[in-house]
C-alpha cells in the first residue's frame, strides 16, 4: 500500500503537572501512517495509547501538556501550541471515533442532528449536502434503513449500531485522518470483525489514513497494515503487521505474543502470563522500562534506554535484539524503509 | 383493556401512575389541613374576641350554632364529603364561597411566582454557563461568592428595602397592588432572588456532571468549541433536574409568596391564608391548603412530562 | 373590654432623599445623619399639618382610596361595632342622630335637630331633621327612628346591644317627625351614644336577614355601591346629601394589611390617607414632602390588668409596689416615642367619668421595694405576663414593663399569644395560666361605656364592694352633681385598689395626602375618620 | 463471615460516577482547599468573637429605656441599642449562640429521620418506598409558613417546640438525597455480595449505603444550617419567632424592621451576623463539596 504519508508524529511527549511534580507520561512517540492504510497501535492498559492520540488531536484532560509535533497533508503542527489554536484541523482533517459506543452520542439529540452538526455548524456544508452525506455513510456502514436511524435517540441504539454511526459520524467531514479508539471492547466477537473490515474498507476506499488504537493483538494481525507497540509511553517496536506480530524482535512484542489465547492450544494448557506488572509513569528508571520483566534483561538495559534500531522495516528498542541483528546480517542503511511509509 | 393502552403511550403511562400518587398527596394534604384547622380553633372563637361582656357559654351556643360544636369524626367525614365535590363551605367573613375567594386571589399568586421562577431560572442558567466555562477561575468565584452572600440575606429584609429604594425614596414603581405590570417588577424580584442562590448552585452541579460524560469529548472531536458544547449539548442535558427540582418548590414559593405578597399588599393567596389563619376562618383555610396540594400535584406532573421529553431516556415509568 | 385589632407595629421607616444620597455615599455603617428618635414632633391635641390651600371642588370629583386595616366581614351598623374595617366603611354610608363639636365637649345635632331628657332619664323626646331620605327612597321620619332603636336593642349579640336598653316602655311617634322614648330603667347615656349608633332605613330592617350584613343602606353622604375584590368596598357618592359633602365621587376601600405597605402607599401617593400611625413611623410621614399629619388625644389608654383573684396579686400592696416600680414617662418615651400621656384614671381625660384619682403614684423603687416587702415578697416572684400580637404597641411596651417590674424581683415572662387565645384566657374564670394581661381600652362613645360593661371586673377579676357600688349609682343617675360623685368615687377607689394599672393614654396621628382637606382632627374615637367633609383641594 | 464484605476487592471506583468515599482525613481535605479553610475561619472567628461578647457585653435582656434607639458606637452601645434600650451587640453575640444552637439541632434532627427514611425507601422499594415518598411529597405540597402559622397560634414559640416545627420541613431534602444515592448504591455488585454473604438489611444500610451517602449528607448539613437560620429569621418577622428572654438574631431583624431608615443598625447588624453565619456555612459546604469532587476527578487520570 505505497502512497504518501498522511500523518506522522514527531517526538510526541505527554507530560502531567510543572514544576518539580512534572512528569512525563509519553516518552517521545515517532509514528508515519499512510493515506489509505491502517496502522495499528498496540500496548496493555496505561502504556499511554490514548493519551497519545489524544495529545494529537489536542482533547487532553485538564492539567496535561503535550509536546513535539505532527505533519498532517504536509502541514507541520507543533503540538506545544494551545489546543484551541489546533481546533481547526479537528473534524475537518483529524478525525476520532471515540471508545465507549454506549456513551459517545448525546442521549437528547437525535442521531441524525449529532451526524450533521460537525460541518454544518462549522459550515463546511450545507444542511441538505451534510444530511445526504450521513445518509450515504450510515448505508456505508451497513445500515439497511438511514431514514429510520437518522430519527432515533442514542438510548435505542445496541453497541454495534452506535459504533457504526459513530465510524459515520467520524467520516462526514471527510478527514484525512482517522483516529479509532479501541472501536470493539465494548462489542462481542463476530460484531468486531465487521467493525474492523468495515473501517478498513472505508479507509481503502476513502484513502483515509486510520490509526488503530487497541489491545487485541488478534485483530490488529489482522486488519492493520503496520504495528507500533507501546510500552509505557515509548514505542519498543514497529514495522509491517505480519512481520511484527509472526516474528516480533523485541522481547515485550514476543511475551505479547506468547500471551494472546490461541484457538489451537490445548486445554490443559495455563494461560501464559507476564511477569510483574506495567510500571507506572512516576517509577520508570533510566533504562529500558522493560527491563524489570524482561526475561533476557542485561545490566546495561537498565542504565541506557535503547533507542529504535535495527532492521529499518521493523525497527526495535532492545540493547540485546538489536546486537543480535548487527552481528547476524549487517546491511546497508541506503535501503528504502518500505515500514516507513 | 386499559392496562394495554396505557404500554403504548409512555407519555400516557406516567401521566396515570403520577396522577394516582397526586390523589394520595391530595387525601393526605386534606387529612392534615382539616386537621390543622380545627386544631386552631374555629370562627365561633374569633367572631367573640371584640365582644364585650361574651361568656364561654354564649361563644358555645354560637359555636354550635355555625356548626362547628358536633364531635370530630362526623365533621371529618363532612368535610370530606364536600371537598371530594370542591366545596369548601363558606368564609364566615366575606359570606362568598371559600374555594371561590381563594380561587380568585390564585391566578395573582401564580403570575407572581411564574414570573419569579421565570426570572431565577434564566439568570440561574446563564451564571451557571459563565461560571462553569471559566471554571475556578475569577468570574467563577465572584459569582459563587456573591451568590453566598446574597443567600444569607434575609427574604423580608430584601422585599423591605426594595420598596424603600425604588417605590418610596426613588419613586420609579408602585409600592403596594396591582394595578398594571410596573408594580410586577419589585415583587418579582423580590421573591426570585432569595431563590437564585439555589438555582444556581443546582444548575452549576448539573452542569460539571454532563462536562465529564464522554459524549462531550466526542462533540469537541468534531472540531466544535466550548461554547457549542455547553449551550447546544451541556445544558440540554443540565435541565431536566433543574424541571423537577423547580417543581418541588411550590409549598415553598407559597411560603415566601406569603411574606412578599403581606410587604408589597399583594391580593394573593399568601396574603388571604395569612389572614384566614388568624381570623380562623376555616373554610378559606381548607381551600388553600387543597388548593397549593393540587397545584403541587399538577405541577410536578407538568414537570414529569417535560422532563420526559426533554430526556427520551425517562420515556419508561418513574421509580 | 372592647378590643379592636389595631395596626400592628410594622412599618418600614423610609429614607428620605437627601439621607439616602448621603447614606449611599458614604458605608451604610457610617450613616451620621441618623438621628436619635427621641422626642415626637406634635406633642399636644389638634396640632394639625399645614392644611391645603385650596377649597372643596364644586362636585363630588375622583376617588378617595382608603385602606383597610383587614377585610370587612359585614355592614350592619349593630353588629360592625366590633371590627375596625367594618366600622369605617359604615361610618362613610350611616349618619348619627347627634355628634359632637369640634372640641368634642358638647353634642351637636346631625339628623335630630333637638331633644328633651326628663329629669330621671327614663323619657326621651326626639325630633328629626325634615326632608332627609334614605339611599332607598325611603324618608327618615319618627318611624325609621323607632324602626331602628328597636332592631338595635334586640339584635342578639350585637355592640349596640350595650349602648340601648334591652326593651322600652313606649316607643310614641309624637308626629311624623318626633318620636317619645320611655324606657323602663334610667340611661344616663341615652343621647350620648346615639354619636355612634347609626340610623337605619325601616325598609331594610324589615327585609333583614343577609341584606342587612351585606347591602347597607343609610342617609349618609356615601351610598354602597359594591364589595371589592380581597374585603374591601366602593362607596358612590349620593348627591342629594342633605349636609355638608360628598366632595369624593367614590371612595375605594382597599385592604393592606400589613401597616408598613399602608405607609409605603401613603407615600408613593397610591392611596388618600394612612389611618392611626404608630407612632415609630409619625416623624417619617411628617418629614416626608407631599404628606402631612394630623394628631389628637383619643379616648383610649394602656393598661395592664393584675388578675387580683388569685395570689400573688390578690394583695393591694403588691400591686401599688407595680404602680410605684412603672416608670410611666420612660414607656412613653421609648415605645410611644412620646405620642401619649401619662394616665392615672381607669377613664382617660376628656371622656364623661373622668375624675382626678384620689392617690397617684410617683416612680419611687424604694418604696416599691418596701411595699413588696411588706408583703412577704422580699425576694420577688415570678409571673407571667400575656399579651397578644394585635395589642397596640405590640409585645414591646409588655416587655418594657417586665423590664422595669424586674427592678423590685418581679421576674416577669412575657408571652406573646394569638389574640384569639388571649381573649379565651381572659374568659377563663380560674385564670389558671397568666398573672398580668397588658392591654389597651376605647371609649367609644364618650361615655362610661366600659365601666358599666364590667370591664374591670372581667379583667382583674376586682370585685370589691368599693368598686361596684359606685358602678351600679353611675349607670343609673343622670349627668349632673350626683352622677359627678359616682364618678369620682370610682376612681377613687380604683386609685386606692389599681385592680388596673394605667400607664398612658394615646396620642393618635393619622397621615394624609398634602392636598387632602376637610380632616381636621383624628376622631377621638379612633373609630372611623368622617369622610364627609373631606375633599381633594382642586 | 461478617468479614465477608471486606474480602470483595476494593469497589471498583468508575470515574464520572457519584460513588465518593469519607475523605482522606487530614492533608487532601484540607491543602488547597481554600473555600474550606475560609469557610472554617470565619465561622471559628465567629463563635469565638460571641464568646468573648458574651462575657464582656453582659445580659442582652437586660433593658434600659433610657438609651432607647442610641445609634451605633455611642458610648456602652458599640452598635447601638434597641427600642427597649437593650444592647445590639450584646444581643448578637448571644443570638448567635442560640440561632446556631436551634439551627443545629434541627439540621441534625432533620439528618437523621430524613437519612432514615431515605434509607428505608431507597432499600426496601416497592410499597414501603411509595408510601414514604408520598409522605415526603405530603409535605412538600403542604406550605411550610402556612403551618407554621397554624401551629404558632396553637403553641406559644419557646425553642423546643420551634425545633420539633422546622424538623418537620428539614428532613424532606435529606430523604430525597439519600434515597437517591441509596438507588444508584443498591445495585452494586457488592451490595449484592454482601446480601449473598448472609449480611442482615440493617447492618448493609448502616455498614455500606449510609456511608456511601454520607459525604453528600455532610454537604446537606452544612447548607441546611444556613436555611434553618433563614427560616427562624422569617418567623420571626412574622411574629413567630423566638420572643424574650430567649434571644435570637431573627427577632432583633424583625423588630427593627420598622426603623430601616432611621434606626438601620438594629436590623442590619444581626442581618449582617447571619450573611456571615451563612457564608460560613455556604464556603464550608462548596469546600467540602470540592474536597469530594477531588475523588473523582483524580479518577479521571487513571485511564
Amino acid at each position: 500500500m505505497s502512497g504518501e504519508t498522511a500523518l506522522a508524529l514527531h517526538d510526541v511527549r505527554v507530560t502531567r503537572g510543572c514544576g518539580d511534580g512534572r512528569l512525563e507520561l509519553v516518552h517521545g512517540i515517532d509514528l508515519a501512517v499512510a493515506a489509505g492504510a491502517v496502522c495499528g497501535v498496540v500496548g496493555e492498559t496505561g502504556a499511554g495509547k490514548t493519551l497519545t492520540m489524544r495529545a494529537v488531536l489536542g482533547l487532553l484532560p485538564r492539567g496535561l501538556e503535550s509536546s513535539g509535533a505532527i505533519e498532517l497533508g504536509g502541514q507541520r503542527v507543533d503540538l506545544a501550541t494551545p489546543a484551541i489554536a489546533r481546533r481547526a484541523l479537528l473534524g475537518r482533517e483529524l478525525a476520532l471515533v471515540p471508545q465507549n459506543p454506549a456513551a459517545m452520542l448525546d442521549p437528547v439529540v437525535r442521531v441524525g442532528d449529532q451526524l450533521v452538526e460537525g460541518v454544518v455548524r462549522r459550515r463546511m456544508s450545507t444542511p441538505a449536502e451534510a444530511r445526504s452525506r450521513a445518509l450515504e455513510l450510515l448505508s456505508q456502514v451497513g445500515f439497511r434503513d438511514p431514514e429510520r436511524i437518522v430519527r432515533l435517540h442514542p438510548h435505542q441504539l445496541s453497541g454495534g449500531m452506535s459504533q457504526r454511526v459513530g465510524i459515520a459520524m467520524a467520516l462526514v467531514p471527510r478527514p484525512r485522518v482517522l483516529i479509532v479508539d479501541e472501536p470493539t471492547s465494548a462489542l462481542d466477537a463476530h460484531l468486531r470483525i465487521e467493525i474492523l473490515s468495515l473501517i478498513r474498507t472505508i479507509a481503502r476506499a476513502e484513502r483515509t489514513a486510520v490509526v488503530l488504537v487497541s489491545h487485541d493483538l488478534g485483530l490488529v494481525a489482522r486488519f492493520c497494515d503496520t504495528v507500533a507497540v507501546l510500552y509505557a509511553g515509548t514505542i519498543v517496536e514497529s514495522g509491517p503487521a505480519a512481520a511484527v506480530i509472526e516474528r516480533p524482535r523485541h522481547p515485550y512484542a514476543v511475551a505479547l505474543r506468547a500471551v494472546a489465547p490461541r484457538l489451537t492450544a490445548t486445554r490443559r494448557a495455563r494461560l501464559t502470563t507476564i511477569p510483574g506488572v506495567p510500571p507506572t509513569p512516576d517509577s520508570i528508571g533510566a533504562g529500558c522500562p522493560f527491563a524489570p520483566r524482561c526475561p533476557r534483561v542485561e545490566p546495561l538495559c537498565r542504565e541506557l534506554r535503547p533507542a529504535l534500531a535495527g532492521p529499518p522495516q521493523q525497527p526495535a528498542a532492545c540493547h540485546v535484539v538489536n546486537r543480535a541483528a548487527r552481528s547476524r546480517a549487517p546491511r546497508s542503511t541506503g535501503e528504502a524503509h518500505a515500514g516507513r511509509r | 383493556m386499559v392496562r394495554s393502552a396505557l404500554a403504548r403511550h409512555p407519555f400516557a403511562r406516567l401521566a396515570f401512575s403520577r396522577l394516582a400518587q397526586g390523589v394520595v398527596v391530595l387525601f393526605g394534604a386534606l387529612l392534615v389541613c382539616f386537621a390543622l384547622s380545627a386544631a386552631t380553633g374555629d370562627p365561633a372563637d374569633a367572631l367573640t374576641v371584640g365582644q364585650i361582656g361574651a361568656d364561654s357559654a354564649q361563644i358555645d351556643a354560637l359555636r354550635d350554632h355555625l356548626g362547628y360544636g358536633d364531635p370530630f369524626l362526623t365533621r371529618l367525614g363532612d368535610f370530606f364529603a364536600h371537598a371530594l365535590q370542591a366545596d369548601f363551605g363558606s368564609s364566615y367573613r366575606t359570606g362568598g364561597d371559600a374555594l371561590g375567594a381563594v380561587l380568585a386571589a390564585l391566578p395573582n399568586t401564580l403570575l407572581l411566582v411564574a414570573c419569579a421562577l421565570t426570572l431565577a431560572i434564566s439568570l440561574a442558567i446563564v451564571l451557571a454557563l459563565i461560571s462553569v466555562m471559566h471554571r475556578n477561575r475569577a468570574a467563577d468565584r465572584s459569582i459563587r461568592g456573591a451568590l453566598a452572600l446574597v443567600q444569607g440575606v434575609p427574604d423580608f429584609w430584601l422585599a423591605v428595602m426594595l420598596v424603600l429604594l425604588f417605590s418610596v425614596t426613588l419613586g420609579w414603581l408602585p409600592a403596594i397592588g396591582f394595578d398594571g405590570p410596573r408594580s410586577l417588577i419589585l415583587p418579582t424580584l423580590a421573591l426570585a432572588i432569595p431563590v437564585l442562590p439555589t438555582f444556581v448552585r443546582l444548575m452549576r452541579g448539573n452542569l460539571l456532571d454532563v462536562m465529564k460524560l464522554d459524549f462531550v469529548t466526542s462533540v469537541r472531536a468534531k472540531g466544535l468549541g466550548e461554547r457549542d458544547v455547553v449551550l447546544r449539548h451541556a445544558v440540554r442535558n443540565a435541565l431536566p433536574p433543574l424541571i423537577t427540582f423547580t417543581a418541588l418548590q411550590v409549598g415553598w414559593l407559597v411560603g415566601g409568596t406569603i411574606i412578599v405578597e403581606t410587604i408589597f399588599a399583594w391580593p394573593g393567596i399568601g396574603n388571604l391564608a395569612v389572614d384566614a389563619v388568624k381570623a380562623r376562618d376555616v373554610g378559606v383555610v381548607q381551600a388553600v391548603v387543597a388548593v397549593t396540594a393540587l397545584s403541587y400535584v399538577l405541577l410536578n406532573l407538568v414537570a414529569d412530562l417535560l422532563v420526559a421529553a426533554a430526556d427520551p431516556r425517562i420515556r419508561m415509568v418513574p421509580a | 373590654m372592647l378590643r379592636r385589632s389595631t395596626y400592628e407595629e410594622s412599618f418600614p421607616s423610609t429614607l428620605t432623599r437627601a439621607r439616602f444620597l448621603q447614606a449611599s455615599a458614604t458605608a451604610v455603617a457610617a450613616l451620621s445623619g441618623a438621628q436619635i428618635l427621641g422626642g415626637c414632633g406634635s406633642t399636644g391635641s389638634g396640632a394639625a399639618g399645614d392644611a391645603p390651600a385650596g377649597g372643596p371642588p364644586q362636585r363630588p370629583t375622583g376617588t378617595f382610596r382608603f385602606p383597610l386595616e383587614g377585610a370587612t366581614t359585614g355592614f350592619d351598623p349593630a353588629y360592625s361595632g366590633a371590627l375596625l374595617s367594618d366600622y369605617v366603611v359604615v361610618h362613610a354610608i350611616f349618619d348619627r342622630l347627634v355628634a359632637f363639636d369640634p372640641a368634642f365637649t358638647r353634642l351637636v345635632p346631625s339628623l335630630a335637630t333637638g331633644w328633651e331628657q326628663s329629669e330621671d332619664a327614663r323619657e326621651f323626646t326626639i325630633t328629626l331633621r325634615d326632608g332627609v331620605r334614605f339611599h332607598d327612597g325611603e324618608p327618615l321620619d319618627a318611624a325609621a327612628l323607632k324602626a331602628t332603636l328597636q332592631y338595635m336593642s334586640t339584635a342578639a349579640g350585637a355592640i349596640s346591644g350595650l349602648l340601648l336598653p334591652p326593651r322600652y316602655d313606649t316607643l310614641e311617634l309624637v308626629d311624623a317627625l318626633r318620636l317619645r322614648v320611655v324606657t323602663p330603667a334610667p340611661q344616663p347615656d341615652f343621647i350620648r351614644n346615639q354619636a355612634f349608633l347609626s340610623v337605619m332605613s325601616p325598609k331594610a330592617i324589615k327585609a333583614g336577614g343577609e341584606a342587612l350584613k351585606r347591602r347597607p343602606i343609610g342617609t349618609g353622604a356615601y351610598r354602597f355601591a359594591r364589595r371589592a375584590g380581597n374585603g374591601g368596598a366602593l362607596v358612590v357618592a349620593n348627591n342629594d346629601y342633605w349636609g355638608d359633602g360628598p366632595y369624593f365621587e367614590q371612595i375605594d376601600f382597599e385592604v393592606i394589611a400589613d401597616a408598613g405597605a399602608r405607609i409605603n402607599a401613603l407615600l408613593t401617593r397610591q392611596v388618600g390617607m394612612a389611618y392611626r400611625l404608630p407612632p415609630t413611623q409619625v416623624q417619617r410621614v411628617a418629614g416626608a414632602s407631599g404628606t402631612r399629619t394630623v394628631s389628637g388625644d383619643v379616648w383610649s389608654g394602656v393598661y395592664v390588668a393584675f388578675v387580683c383573684n388569685k395570689p400573688p396579686f390578690d394583695d393591694v400592696r403588691v400591686r401599688r409596689a407595680c404602680a410605684h416600680a412603672v416608670d410611666k414617662e420612660a414607656l412613653i418615651r421609648a415605645i410611644a416615642r412620646g405620642q401619649g400621656r401619662v394616665a392615672d384614671t381607669f377613664s382617660p381625660k376628656g371622656v364623661l367619668g373622668y375624675a382626678p384619682p384620689a392617690v397617684r403614684y410617683e416612680h419611687d423603687l424604694e418604696a416599691a421595694r418596701a411595699l413588696m416587702a411588706a408583703a412577704g415578697h422580699a425576694d420577688g416572684f415570678s409571673a407571667v405576663m400575656c399579651v397578644s400580637t394585635a395589642q397596640y404597641l405590640q409585645p414591646q411596651l409588655a416587655q418594657a414593663v417586665a423590664g422595669q417590674l424586674e427592678q423590685i424581683g418581679i421576674r416577669a415572662r412575657v408571652e406573646v399569644v394569638d389574640p384569639i387565645v388571649q381573649s379565651r384566657a381572659l374568659l377563663d374564670p380560674a385564670q389558671k395560666a397568666y398573672d398580668m394581661f397588658p392591654t389597651d381600652w376605647t371609649w367609644l362613645t364618650g361615655g362610661p361605656l366600659l365601666q358599666q360593661a364590667g370591664t374591670v371586673q372581667s379583667a382583674s377579676r376586682y370585685d370589691g364592694r368599693d368598686l361596684t357600688a359606685p358602678l351600679a349609682a353611675m349607670s343609673v343617675t343622670p349627668d349632673g352633681p350626683r352622677r359627678d360623685a359616682a364618678f369620682a368615687a370610682f376612681e377613687g377607689a380604683f386609685s386606692r385598689q389599681v385592680p388596673i394599672l394605667p400607664l398612658f393614654q394615646s396620642i393618635y396621628n393619622d397621615g394624609l395626602q398634602q392636598d387632602v382637606g376637610g380632616y381636621e382632627e383624628t376622631p377621638k374615637n379612633g373609630y372611623g375618620p368622617n369622610f364627609f367633609p373631606m375633599y381633594t383641594a382642586a | 463471615m461478617t468479614r465477608a464484605t471486606s474480602a470483595l476487592p476494593r469497589p471498583l471506583r468508575l470515574p464520572g460516577l457519584r460513588r465518593r468515599t469519607l475523605p482522606r482525613p487530614g492533608a487532601a481535605l484540607w491543602r488547597g482547599n481554600g473555600a474550606l479553610r475560609w469557610g472554617v475561619l470565619l465561622l471559628a472567628s465567629l463563635l469565638v468573637a460571641s464568646a468573648v461578647g458574651m462575657l464582656v457585653l453582659g445580659d442582652p435582656n437586660e433593658q434600659q429605656l433610657a438609651d432607647a434607639f442610641a445609634p451605633a458606637g455611642t458610648a456602652g452601645h458599640l452598635a447601638g441599642a434597641d427600642p427597649l434600650g437593650r444592647d445590639v451587640l450584646a444581643w448578637c453575640a448571644r443570638g448567635l449562640w442560640t440561632s446556631l444552637t436551634v439551627s443545629f439541632a434541627v439540621a441534625t434532627l432533620g439528618a437523621l429521620i430524613g437519612t432514615a427514611v431515605g434509607v428505608v425507601a431507597g432499600y426496601a422499594g416497592g410499597i414501603v418506598d411509595s408510601v414514604l415518598m408520598r409522605l415526603v411529597d405530603l409535605s412538600l405540597a403542604l406550605p411550610p409558613l402556612l403551618l407554621f402559622i397554624a401551629a404558632s397560634v396553637v403553641v406559644a414559640p419557646r425553642p423546643a417546640t420551634l425545633v420539633v416545627l422546622l424538623t418537620f420541613v428539614a428532613w424532606i431534602p435529606y430523604a430525597r438525597l439519600v434515597r437517591a444515592h441509596v438507588l444508584t448504591e443498591r445495585e452494586r455488585p457488592y451490595i449484592a455480595a454482601a446480601r449473598l454473604a448472609g449480611t442482615p438489611a440493617w447492618r448493609i444500610c448502616l455498614r455500606h449505603l449510609v456511608p456511601a451517602a454520607s459525604t453528600a449528607i455532610i454537604v446537606l448539613f452544612t447548607l441546611q444550617l444556613g436555611y434553618v437560620l433563614l427560616w427562624e429569621s422569617g418567623l420571626s418577622f412574622l411574629g413567630l419567632g423566638l420572643q424574650p428572654p430567649h434571644v435570637s438574631l431573627g427577632y432583633m431583624i424583625a423588630q427593627g424592621r420598622d426603623y430601616l431608615a432611621s434606626a438601620w443598625w438594629i436590623t442590619t447588624i444581626p442581618g449582617l451576623v447571619i450573611v456571615a453565619l451563612m457564608l460560613s456555612f455556604n464556603l464550608i459546604g462548596d469546600g467540602l463539596r470540592d474536597a469530594f469532587q477531588l475523588d473523582v476527578e483524580e479518577a479521571v487520570h487513571e485511564r
